[in-house]
């Protein structure tokens, strides 16, 4: 069709594009441009003794479990360990936040978030040991597996909660993703679908400043991750991550909205990984003690321990008293590692499908062989 | 087989009525993709199933595979049966990391916790005259992976009861479609009880003595000409139809190869690193003395799909086939 | 550590979080709310009259074009055409705004983009036709290959203009895709980058309201496309996609940004697509005459010529001159496509790698055996 | 091979410097991938490449690995020679598509006016203790895909002439480094000329007239193994070292295969669908007569990658083997 072939050739005035509504409003969706803080502010006033309380005695245990997992790599009982020291202001409050019923989405630094959920400390730490994948099963605390892939796990997050939604339940699903993961195209996938869909998902990006060795500004050059949410259409919220109860206010508000049929929400918690990215890695390649020096500063557990103790919400025997409780657990924790756990080389066979096909029935025949061959060159 | 109320159907329509079906039965059956609600999908596979079942069943996803293979993961950790379309082979490649780091291992990696009903259609295989990365034959990059099944069918029949089948598994099925069999008809009916295929069955499509043709998907009726062409050069051909890739029918080929002593592989996609070596290696393990020439592959060429002006000279046709045969050492036999 | 182990236990005032510095300020990055336009408005008395007739004219011959290109499909001499009737403002511009030295990275339904910016149209079509994928040289017009798989060819538009900023060249890539294309991780991942790296990248998202048969609004819950931009610190910027000089200002101004340093654009301009998604697809079934006829109204060939002709620019001559030029381009299309393409089967074994490997010397052969045994069978 | 100026090193040291040297030859090369700048690599592979060339020549990337190999695909476009790093195996399944549908396509889809000089580099293979995803043998998934070169270093001399070949190449390389390979040592100078190896050329790395073991990669030492305790049955087991998946080398293979009558593939990766099949495959096609037996395959289970704690008997060691050699069917020798 040419020009000339147009309808009607009267007097024509142009009008904006015919699609062109007005669409959603951007201006909710942006982040404040600081960080949400609630300790030493005003804000602190509004939050009950019991909850800051709570989160103080989990902070504390997050801290010991963490200080205790890197022992236990050293002591050769766990593969590698990802600590989250420094980060157990988010670890803890992702899983506080959430109710019996919803669903955790941890990626592989956040057996804590996992443990702080109800989870085995043991069976949370099973990947890493090495003794199998997956030590747990998701249904009973409902949290997915530690996922690895980075990013990955995030449409698993989104398709769980449209699930749910689906069937009328009232579930939430949180995710947790690190920097590193929002440059992966499943982030953009999954945050897509998540707004499309207006799935019941809180997305909480733990941005610890760095992706192993790459820091920030070579992962992204955007004001701030929490900005990336804007282009899917749902807010984005900028938090202190080291504010127990900032993050623990801004996810409870994400959790409610996407309960009540708002939608997901995006969360950027501004933290700081003060260990190396593993046990095996060496920070001291790619930053300077200057910038650790100044985070622990910022300390999650100082923050919320001044606030409890200038209001008189605790004091040296509460210390004492989580000290405490934190050590027991680690105990336990440093017993229950200690024991080499129970190995079945025939395991290797039994959950590749539902049924065993005759081929993998033949291969565990020649393992089963192969072992009883090797008992009996020991036996000899 | 009752051929009672039986009528011409295609095989789309043979797998859209697999999925409707599965879906009338199961409410947690789900079906999503790119186009698949109101357009009823390119191939129109799954045409109908939006307006019968609402588009929270038969949804149109956004325009990203990964995220589609991945949300329908989701589904599936929360007990639904998410039944994926992928629009062409060559776009499946983006979800290819949810396939295999976590579609293929989630059971294992639970301990059984959790499994993953789930199926990923995929039309594959060329002839249709498809523009570059409408024609992939993927298969050799799903049979490298444990913990999928791997399925296709040959005829609208089994369209439907394999289809069936795949649904109503337990595991991660990959579901091959032959682009250029969705036209293919038959008299065909859906009410048979019978209809559910299982799945890890070959079966024997044509019996004869004196060679086995190995085949699969697009490629069996290929061989069920060439096996008619043969029986003037004095060859009986016995053409069997894997249908399913994995499990592998073991039992089934070797009792055919053990018959006749000689076999060709033949499938579209390339040989090198191909369904073809696996399938003559493990046939020649297992059939060693009983083989009277080595096991044959007949495949497309070791290069990128062609154009499809090109794709003719590509593809295995019956003159390759019967080639193939033809240098199955005949003279041993007399 | 524990918290008591943290060293000095002064008096604390709790500070935002260390790594907090203002990043780069979002506002300028945001789009503005209505899609920038020119035609019909005061803003077109600032545009040259020979760029407003040039436009005009690829307008008419690009229309022109893809009304032949689609009649190839019935007479069986194109395989598949993804018309871009109606999108004429977006490739024509596309082309125009780019010097010699610089890339264009065309999608699949761009066609008309590449032949606007030089290339042979027989050429360009090949893919379509079906005697080769690529059927010309992209260094010659610097086009790169027509894209098929969605948004995988905006990494490679970021990794060209990377290289060549890096080689000290002041080249600047442009790269189109779709509405749909913008959901996918490739196009996620190429806008990082390009930010990350500052690369001299144009996006150019032609937001034609669907992909195949998916709208928008079942693609993105985004204000705007463009404002995905913000998300990884670029400026976004919204245009009526249907106003060629607005479309090409806008790109005009990305190029130029780009080509000084400044870094990626991303511009969406808002459009339609006026036919089905190719001539193999039925667009009755997903959508309704109405809209398209709305748009109809919004034709940009119609809102070019109403400018020009209210502003004496352009005459009943003008615009025959225009017709018969796009008449004679269009009737020399036909003739070179009624001729068979020549082809050579064993051109399949003749690019897979730089040297034939001794592997496809060996099916080479087995093919001109078959190729002689063909010709004799005829020959008989 | 002459020894002068010859030090120990590892293998890792010999890719670093293959990579070092490459990148003093021609400015066109650059490195890119996660951590590869600053770190130098997990596995410290690219150490010391950002401080001598600058960052602009060894860059650490965002976190995405479909943009890596995306973005390099562009550079070359522009006529550089990228070698990106991929961190592990599994991580190289987001980039799936760009490496299938474009990097292995490029240069016939334009008819060689696009050529793709690129290396991926793949820390594949298993037996470091890694948690699940970072211990993949994904070698079947790139031999199936046309357009690919594929390649392997088993020995440090290879790491350092196979890499130095590979980004020389024309054509993309996929350069599969075997990690538990990575701190092996040998004695090794890379300044001897000849230190270039050309890809596709196999080696035998022990001569032997019983049987042949065809392995590559992080499989080599173990075949080296069990040939040196297959001395105690009797057995004389020659070993081809394939160094490069594709092209592959039928005549140095089936040379040794025709010599010895007897044949086991070995590698790490899954068997079903894996490089075995197609090596047995093609092997038989061209030696059936010159058999003694089936050539049998040793690989790893079909099944999804083992934790640490139970990696070990899902990898091939000297006994399995040794019962592959046990099972080449000796008695027709008697
Ligand atoms: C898809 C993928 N690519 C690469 C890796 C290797 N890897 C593991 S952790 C990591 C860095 C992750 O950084 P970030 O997302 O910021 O999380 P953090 O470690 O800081 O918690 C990388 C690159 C991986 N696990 N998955
Ligand atoms: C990775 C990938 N997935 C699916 C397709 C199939 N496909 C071709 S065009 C198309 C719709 C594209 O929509 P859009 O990006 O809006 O571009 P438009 O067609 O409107 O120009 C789809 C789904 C493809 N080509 N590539
Ligand atoms: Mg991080
Ligand atoms: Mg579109």
């Amino acid at each position: 069709m040419t020009v000339q072939e147009l309808p009607g050739a009267a007097p024509y005035r142009p009008t904006p594009p015919p699609a062109w509504k007005p669409r959603t409003d951007p201006a909710p969706l942006l982040p404040d441009p600081e960080p949400y803080r609630v300790l030493g502010t005003d804000a602190a006033a509004g939050f009950s003794p019991e909850l800051l309380r709570r989160l103080y005695a989990e902070l504390v245990r997050g801290r010991r479990y963490n200080a205790q997992a890197t022992a236990l790599t050293k002591q050769g009982r766990l593969a590698v360990y990802p600590s989250s020291t420094g980060q157990e202001a988010c670890e803890v409050a992702a899983a506080l936040v959430l109710e019996d019923r919803d669903w955790l989405f941890p990626s592989y630094r956040d057996t804590l978030a996992a443990v702080a959920r109800g989870l085995d400390p043991v069976q949370a730490l099973t990947l890493l040991r090495g003794d199998w994948h997956t030590g747990y099963d998701p249904h009973e605390h409902r949290v997915a597996p530690l996922c690895t892939p980075l990013a990955t796990q995030l449409p698993h997050a989104v398709g769980l909660a449209h699930a749910a939604r689906l069937k009328g339940d009232d579930v939430v699903a949180l995710a947790m993703v690190g920097d590193g993961g929002t440059s992966e195209g499943d982030f953009h996938e999954a945050l897509n679908f998540a707004a499309v869909w207006q799935a019941p998902v809180v997305f909480l990006v733990q941005n610890n400043g760095f992706a192993i060795s790459v820091p920030l500004a070579k992962q992204t050059a955007a004001p701030s991750l929490a900005h990336k949410a804007v282009g899917y259409g749902m807010p984005g919220r900028l938090v202190d991550g080291n504010d127990a109860a900032a993050v623990h206010h801004v996810l409870s508000e994400a959790v409610a909205r996407a309960r009540r049929g708002g939608g997901p929400t995006l969360v950027e918690a501004v933290t700081y990984r003060i260990e190396a990215h593993t046990n095996a890695d060496d920070a001291t390649r790619y930053r300077g003690d200057s910038e650790v020096q100044a985070w622990r500063e910022h300390d999650p557990i100082r923050l919320l321990e001044q606030e409890l103790t200038e209001r008189g919400l605790l004091d040296e025997t509460g210390i004492r008293q989580a000290a405490e409780a934190a050590e027991a657990m680690a105990a336990r924790l440093r017993e229950r590692m200690n024991a080499d756990p129970e190995l079945d080389p025939m395991d290797l066979f039994a959950h590749v499908y539902a049924e065993q096909t005759a081929q993998l029935r033949e291969q565990a025949e020649q393992l089963r062989a192969e072992l009883a061959a090797e008992a009996e060159g020991d036996g000899r | 087989m009752t051929t009672v109320a039986a009528k011409p159907a295609t095989m789309a329509q043979a797998l859209q009525r697999a999925m409707r079906d599965a879906m009338a039965e199961d409410p947690s059956v789900h079906v999503l993709g790119e186009d698949v609600g109101t357009l009823g999908g390119v191939f129109r596979v799954t045409d109908g199933l939006a307006k019968e079942f609402g588009e929270d069943r038969c949804t149109d996803t956004p325009l990203a595979e990964a995220g589609i293979l991945g949300t329908a993961v989701g589904m599936a950790m929360y007990g639904l049966r998410p039944v994926v379309e992928m629009q062409f082979d060559a776009f499946a490649y983006p979800a290819f990391e949810q396939l295999i780091s976590h579609v293929s291992r989630m059971r294992n990696r639970t301990r059984g916790a959790m499994p993953m009903p789930l199926v990923v259609r995929v039309p594959y295989g060329g002839g249709i005259g498809g523009v570059e990365h409408h024609s992939d034959s993927s298969e050799a990059y799903y049979m490298a992976t444990p913990g999928l099944h791997v399925v296709t069918p040959a005829t609208v029949a089994d369209a439907y009861g394999l289809l069936r089948a795949a649904i109503a598994s337990d595991d991660p099925v990959v579901f091959l479609e032959p682009k250029r069999l969705y036209w293919s008809k038959a008299d065909w009916s859906p009410d048979r009880p019978e209809a559910v295929e299982p799945i890890g069955r070959a079966v024997v499509r044509r019996a004869g003595r004196s060679a086995t043709l190995i085949t699969y998907g697009p490629s069996l009726p290929v061989c069920l000409e060439a096996a008619e062409a043969a029986r003037a050069e004095g060859w009986e051909l016995e053409v069997v139809d894997l249908r399913s890739l994995v499990p592998f029918d073991d039992e089934t080929v070797c009792a055919s190869v053990r018959r006749t002593g000689r076999a060709v592989v033949v499938h579209e996609s390339a040989g090198f690193g191909g369904p073809g070596g696996e399938i003559a290696a493990r046939v020649t393990e297992r059939c060693f003395h009983h083989l009277e020439a080595p096991v044959l592959r007949v495949s497309g060429f070791d290069i990128p799909y062609p154009p499809p002006m090109l794709e003719r000279h590509h593809l295995p046709g019956v003159d390759r086939v019967l080639d193939a045969v033809a240098r199955l050492q005949w003279e041993a036999e007399s």
